[in-house]
């Protein structure tokens, strides 16, 4: 009981951070809050969704195609809204919303409800660990993000790119001075960003079924990892998913499933009471400057 | 200002507008507030626009002399989203009802809050009400409580009790078939779904000596069910009663399936209903017993043509296979519930009507159909008596056995690998 | 040429400097009549409306006075995402202290206001401390996991809410209460705004520092604005609970999120006025395209989207200037 | 040894990460004194100065005011107490007409306090104020929006917002910087009129030449440290001050 609790905390945990670690990027970059991320999450589903029914391409290939194009809609999406209301919180805030808003009702709108949408697992087996069956898709998931954190960290430390992102992160005016095109990268910052939510999608989906009201959910999952780990920080939001993961099935299993949820609300006021920068917070500055 | 006279005027317009269109409505209107966003509520509607056609093709309805032809008239009420304010609900209906001056509503509210509070809204305007999904008997209560007042609002569907009733059906099935007496409840954590969930512990469980082994209730939304299997799993649960109508309770059932939990899954999830089910869990669900509230509701019986014929006249209008549970055959029946009360009635007097709906007694898609004194459909276990739900399992061939009641039923029980009969 | 321009410059004079308005009558009547108009409106369509567009109406005093508290808030440097917050915090604390206490209405809307505005703003101490984006997140998270809480420890009717709670004695008195708070709110707080106080707040947005710097402690300020706000906000809640005469999990509903900040995008942020206009374009229209169901939210989606990036000002502005010049061409004629 | 100092300063460090911005400074400052800090670029005066203002957290070290430790109070307090401050940075509220610019510091605690509760019209107060620092009445500057000031007279808002505060300490930070000659020739004449009402001074300058005029005394720091305090001229004379102004490199 208690190491099948642990496995599934693990890999809750893990599904967390997938699902916030994209939201987080583009934050820890450009200083976007993308609050269209999770109804970019369930256009990814939908696109491969489609892309696997109607066109009838192989899985792996749908799924690169709609996480590219998720990339894209969140690079138009910077350049044609996000870039005229640049630097300004409240005008970025409410226009990511606005969009997610529109999109995900917009799908629901269409009808895109019901159980017929889902996706298919990669490899339909389950294996017993410990004391529990664990199928593959699960496994694969853990898998997965664990290469896309290792291959961020490794882009963000060793390639130009990614050096120039930290460059824009640590101080945008130097960064400027240096020759970077900020708009440039806060376009790449927000399309990785939307990337990054379109692989969550096509790895966690198939655990269930797609369901508009699912965009809300990430979006809340992600903002619940990013306000306790520390807005920006990956640190942040790994140590966030892990605490949060672990609560969340615990007391499931020990005190009673629809806890979970107070958990994570208990886990947000109290890390805001004690540091309300968040346990990797960057924005300390802040807290002093004022 | 300027503008915002002009927004007045404007709006003053419409409303005028629209009641005197409403107004110039010579066919009878048939309203149908729903949640369009949702399974039950897309084929609801396209049910009763597939029944109204049929009518129509007839020629209509005999009131009195003349006959009349049905017109339907869709407002998306949202109130089977979460997020959406039971007053939202509420203007809906009464927006629908004051504009398009409806003769009566199908299908109606999700919520069973939203129809409670509804009730009052209907006996203010004097519009019966032939509701199909929301499931909670605090209506009838009201229903049998003040009769003349509540006399407007009817019941075509399953309710909690009857559903109760079924469930309770299945398991003493199961328990005489093999023996199995633990069983793990899971549960969504909505009104209607905890009511059915206690009413079998109480009424059932208890008296016939099984061991609740454990119960859990999971808020909509909820994605993960590992650790109530697990605790079913190391509990040593013969059975699993599940009891969700959310989206996401598709999970529940890959993750029995993942995690090779040896137990009889057999409850009600309703991304199980419907055929569609066997492709989106790509094959996953075989064993899985599950009840659909009314035969007719994506699932069909020979013992009961009619519902045959239901679901292939739907198939062909659509183009697609029935996929909700509950909710389509009663809105299907209550169209016809309607005509045949009007034709009785031969006016559209709305308490002519309503007395004369409840001297309904039709035999069609789900069984026989009678209201009882507190305006329910009466369900029993053979549709010759009265109307019926369908228990079936899913075969590992995909295909869906009526396993229960007995009176349609058209196969045994079979166990999923890994559990062994007590007997 | 030359007098058009003179009658510009004026016009520009009486918009802003209302230190010159009342030298003469006509100034007096610029000021006037955008007031007096409007409140005369609000006070006679109830008695020409139809029983459903009055409850329309009843629901567009109580999104304006949402969205107006949304408005404090933005003026404050405060963008928040969950004006729901406050809305059902508001119907939860009438409807409580009315099934369980048996207070009556009279009393418990207006403690509603304070208690339910009390804790909000408890609530959100924390993030206060927090610039930028901290406050919209959690505004926007904490109602919908409040929802969670009342559905998992099934407090104040978890799921099923309160129902069968007290009523106000005629639906003219809810109408006229509701529309009272809105001018008051509307007026109330243009006043409070422009006032030395609301500089103050306008000044910790624009730049804390320098407030800061001039010996003001801008948490304070922030504490009140946001109790300000959240008791307006819990003020609507209580009401519509009354109403309806129901609370449930809906209160914490993204519907009374959205719906608010559209309506002061829509009619333009920082002056009030747009943010009533707003919502009295929105409600009436969202329930003209009630037919399209879902689509209605898409199209608020839009709205917001459109008016921030090609219209920040917002409707209002650009009408008000339209009336300016018009309203000087009449006075030439006389 | 006549008064205790108004303030002192003692052993004040700040590192930001590994980088010691400032570095175990000390110094006491008298009533009526006008005290030049000076310094390369990088040398810690800003630093100094948001230190004592509060602006920024200190490591270590302690600032004492009329004998009360303020290290480390917020902002306000620190400014409620009597030390009033410029940015080297001017950010007034651009939308908004210079006079009213001023109202947010005349509406601070501190004012009205002085004020004794009862007060008259700000706006007015303001005006007065604004003339004093040299917005001419006459030609209405005064009621210009900030953005369309010039530089000089943002600095001028500047420090009329400081000096409504009737502070005890006023700390200028690079006041000068970006002004020309003229400008500057007609800023002095309102310091030394500051000096004669027996206010104290902190400036943190660049153009030494005019500080020299006005400063009866000098620190100059350098890599956080204060490496020279005295008279202007002795201070100009040791040989450490000349190599950090002319030979930082090495």
């Amino acid at each position: 009981m208690l190491l099948g609790t642990i496995i599934y905390a693990v890999i809750n945990s893990v599904i967390l951070i997938l699902m916030s670690i994209g939201f987080n990027l583009t934050f820890g970059i450009s200083g976007i809050s993308n609050f269209a991320y999770g109804s970019l999450y369930i256009f990814a589903a939908f696109t491969t969704y489609m892309l696997l029914q109607l066109v009838g391409l192989p899985y792996p290939v749908a799924a690169l195609v709609s996480i590219a194009l998720t990339a894209v809609i969140g690079a138009l999406m910077y350049r044609f809204i996000l870039m005229r209301v640049r630097g300004q919180v409240l005008s970025e805030v409410i226009a990511t919303f606005g969009i997610g808003l529109a999109i995900l009702e917009f799908f629901r709108y269409l009808g895109f409800v019901g159980v017929e949408y889902a996706l298919p697992v990669f490899i339909d087996d389950s294996f017993m660990i410990g004391e529990v069956y664990v199928d593959a898709q699960r496994i694969i998931i853990v898998a997965a993000s664990v290469v896309l954190v290792g291959l961020l960290w490794v882009f963000v430390h060793y390639t130009s790119l990614g050096l120039a992102f930290r460059g824009i992160a640590q101080d945008e005016r130097t960064a400027l001075t240096f020759g970077m095109d900020s708009d440039w990268i806060a376009t790449l910052s927000v399309s990785l960003g939307a990337a990054l939510a379109a692989v969550a999608a096509t790895v966690i989906i198939p655990l269930g079924t797609i369901s508009v009201s699912q965009g809300y959910d990430v979006l809340i999952n992600a903002l619940a990892v990013s306000i306790i780990g520390g807005l920006g920080s990956t640190g942040g939001v790994i140590v966030a998913s892990l605490l949060v993961g672990f609560a969340q099935r615990f007391t499931d299993t020990y005190i009673g499933s629809h806890w979970t949820m107070i958990v994570s609300l208990a886990a947000i006021l109290i890390v805001l009471v004690i540091k309300p920068s968040g346990i990797y917070g960057k924005q300390k500055e802040l807290e002093e400057r004022i | 200002m300027r503008r915002r006279l002009w927004a007045v005027g404007l709006f003053l317009a419409t409303g005028l507008m629209f009641s005197l269109c409403a107004y110039a409505a010579e066919p009878i209107v048939i309203g149908v507030p729903t949640s369009t966003g949702f399974v039950e509520g897309k084929e609801g509607l396209a049910i009763v626009e597939m029944a109204v056609a049929e009518i129509n093709a007839k020629g209509g309805v005999k009131v009195g002399a003349e006959k009349r032809m049905f017109k339907v008239e869709a407002i998306d009420i949202r109130d089977a989203a979460p997020g959406v304010p039971v007053p939202e609900a509420l203007m809906g209906i009464e927006k629908l009802i004051l504009e398009k001056k409806p003769t009566v509503l199908l299908i109606g509210p999700f919520r069973s809050e939203a129809l409670l509070a509804a009730m009052d809204i209907l006996t203010k305007y004097k519009v019966p009400l032939l509701g199909t999904i929301a499931m909670t008997p605090a209506t009838e209560g009201k229903v049998k409580q003040e009769p003349d007042k509540y006399k407007y609002v009817f019941r075509t569907c399953l309710n909690a009790i009857y559903l109760v009733k079924n469930l309770v059906g299945t398991m003493s099935h199961i328990n005489k078939e093999f023996g199995f007496n633990k069983v793990y409840i899971m549960h969504q954590d909505v009104a209607w779904a905890r009511a059915t969930a206690d009413g079998m512990v109480k009424n059932y469980f208890q008296k016939a000596g099984w061991t609740v082994v454990g119960q859990e209730s999971y808020p909509t939304g909820a994605a993960d069910f590992s650790s109530a299997l697990m605790k079913a799993r190391s509990a040593g649960a013969q059975v699993i009663l599940p009891i969700f109508d959310m989206p996401q309770s598709g999970t529940l059932v890959k993750q029995w399936k993942a995690m090779k939990v040896p137990a009889l899954m057999a409850g009600f999830i309703s991304p199980l209903a419907g055929p569609g089910a066997w492709k989106t869990f790509d094959k996953k669900i075989g064993g899985a017993i599950n009840c659909n509230f009314e035969l007719g509701s994506a699932i069909a019986s020979p013992k009961v043509p009619q519902s045959v014929a239901f679901l292939k006249a739907y198939q062909k209008k659509m183009g697609k296979p029935m996929e909700a549970g509950h909710g389509p055959a009663p809105t299907y029946e209550s169209v016809y519930i309607l005509k045949e009360a009007i034709e009785r009635a031969g006016s559209l007097e709305p308490d002519a009507l309503v007395a004369e709906i409840k001297k309904t007694d039709r035999s069609g898609v789900m069984g026989r159909i009678k209201f009882d004194e507190g305006n329910q459909a009466v369900f029993g276990m053979d549709p010759k008596e009265a109307a019926v739900a369908s228990v079936f399992q899913w075969n590992d061939k995909g295909e869906r056995v009526t396993v229960f009641p007995e009176s349609i039923a058209d196969a045994k029980i079979m166990l999923p690998a890994g559990l062994k009969s007590a007997k | 040429m030359k007098k058009r321009k003179e009658r510009i410059d004026r016009g520009i004079k009486v918009r802003s400097e209302d230190i010159f308005a009342l030298s003469s009558w006509r100034e007096l009547l610029y000021f006037a009549a955008p007031r007096v108009i409007p409140v005369a409106a609000f006070i006679l369509l109830p008695l020409v409306l139809g029983d459903y567009w009055q409850r329309v109406l009843l629901s567009v005093a109580v999104f304006a006075l949402l969205a107006i508290s949304w408005d404090i808030l933005s003026q404050s440097g405060m963008i928040s995402l969950g004006q729901a917050l406050f809305f059902g915090m508001g119907a939860y604390c009438s409807g409580v202290l009315n099934h369980y206490f048996g207070i009556s209405p009279f009393l418990t809307i207006p403690l509603a206001a304070v208690v339910g505005g009390g804790i909000c703003t408890l609530l959100l101490l924390p993030v206060l401390r927090l610039r930028g984006v901290y406050f919209s997140m959690v505004t926007l998270i904490i109602p919908l996991m409040l929802e969670r809480v009342i559905e998992a420890t099934k407090i104040f009717g978890g799921t099923e809410g309160i129902s069968g709670l007290g009523v106000l004695p005629s639906k003219w008195l809810e109408m006229y209460i509701l529309i009272a708070a809105m001018i008051a709110a509307l007026f109330g707080f243009r006043r409070m705004m422009t006032a030395d106080y609301g500089l103050v707040l306008t000044g910790i947005k624009d730049n804390d520092r320098s407030v800061m710097n001039a010996g003001i402690n801008i948490y304070w300020f922030k504490i009140q604005a946001l109790f300000i706000a959240s008791a307006v906000g819990a003020f609507a809640g209580a009401m519509m609970t009354h109403v309806y005469r129901f609370v449930g999990m809906p209160v914490f509903a993204l519907d009374y999120s959205i719906l608010p900040i559209a309506a002061v995008m829509v009619g333009g942020p920082g002056s009030f006025a747009g943010a009533v206009l707003g919502s009295f374009i929105l409600v009436p229209l969202s329930e003209a395209l009630r037919a399209l169901g879902g689509l209605r939210i898409v199209f608020y989606g839009v709205f917001l989207v459109v008016f921030v990036v090609g219209m920040p000002e917002g409707i209002f502005h650009f009408i008000a200037r339209k009336y300016s010049q018009f309203e000087r061409w009449t006075e030439v004629d006389k | 040894m006549s008064e205790a100092p108004l303030l002192e300063v003692k052993g004040l460090s700040k590192s930001f990460g590994g980088v010691q911005a400032v570095n175990g400074i000390s110094f006491t400052l008298n009533k009526g004194s006008l005290l030049g800090i000076i310094g390369p670029n990088g040398s810690g005066k800003t630093t100094t100065v948001n230190l004592i203002s509060g602006f920024v957290k200190a490591t270590s070290g302690k600032v004492i005011f009329k004998g009360r430790d303020i290290t480390n109070m917020p902002p306000y307090k620190v400014v409620r107490l009597g030390i009033a401050r410029t940015f080297q940075m001017v950010k007034p509220f651009y939308q908004l007409p210079a006079f009213k610019n001023m109202i947010i510091p005349l509406y601070s605690p501190r004012v009205r306090a002085l004020a004794g509760g009862k007060y008259g019209d700000r706006n007015a107060v303001a005006l007065d104020l604004l003339e004093e620092v040299g917005f001419e009445r006459d030609n209405q500057v005064a009621y210009k929006a900030a953005s369309v000031l010039p530089q000089g007279y943002l600095k001028r808002l500047e420090l009329a917002k400081a000096i409504s505060l009737q502070p005890d300490i006023m700390i200028l930070d690079e006041l000068f910087s970006g002004l020309s000659l003229a400008e500057v020739a007609s800023i002095v004449p309102i310091i030394e009129k500051l000096l004669l009402e027996g206010k104290t001074i902190i400036m943190i300058e660049h153009r030494l030449k005019e500080l020299f005029r006005i400063a009866n005394r000098v620190i100059v720091l350098n890599f956080g440290e204060k490496i020279a305090d005295g008279a202007a001229k002795d201070v100009m004379e040791s040989d450490e001050v000349k190599k950090a102004y002319l030979g930082a490199e090495e």
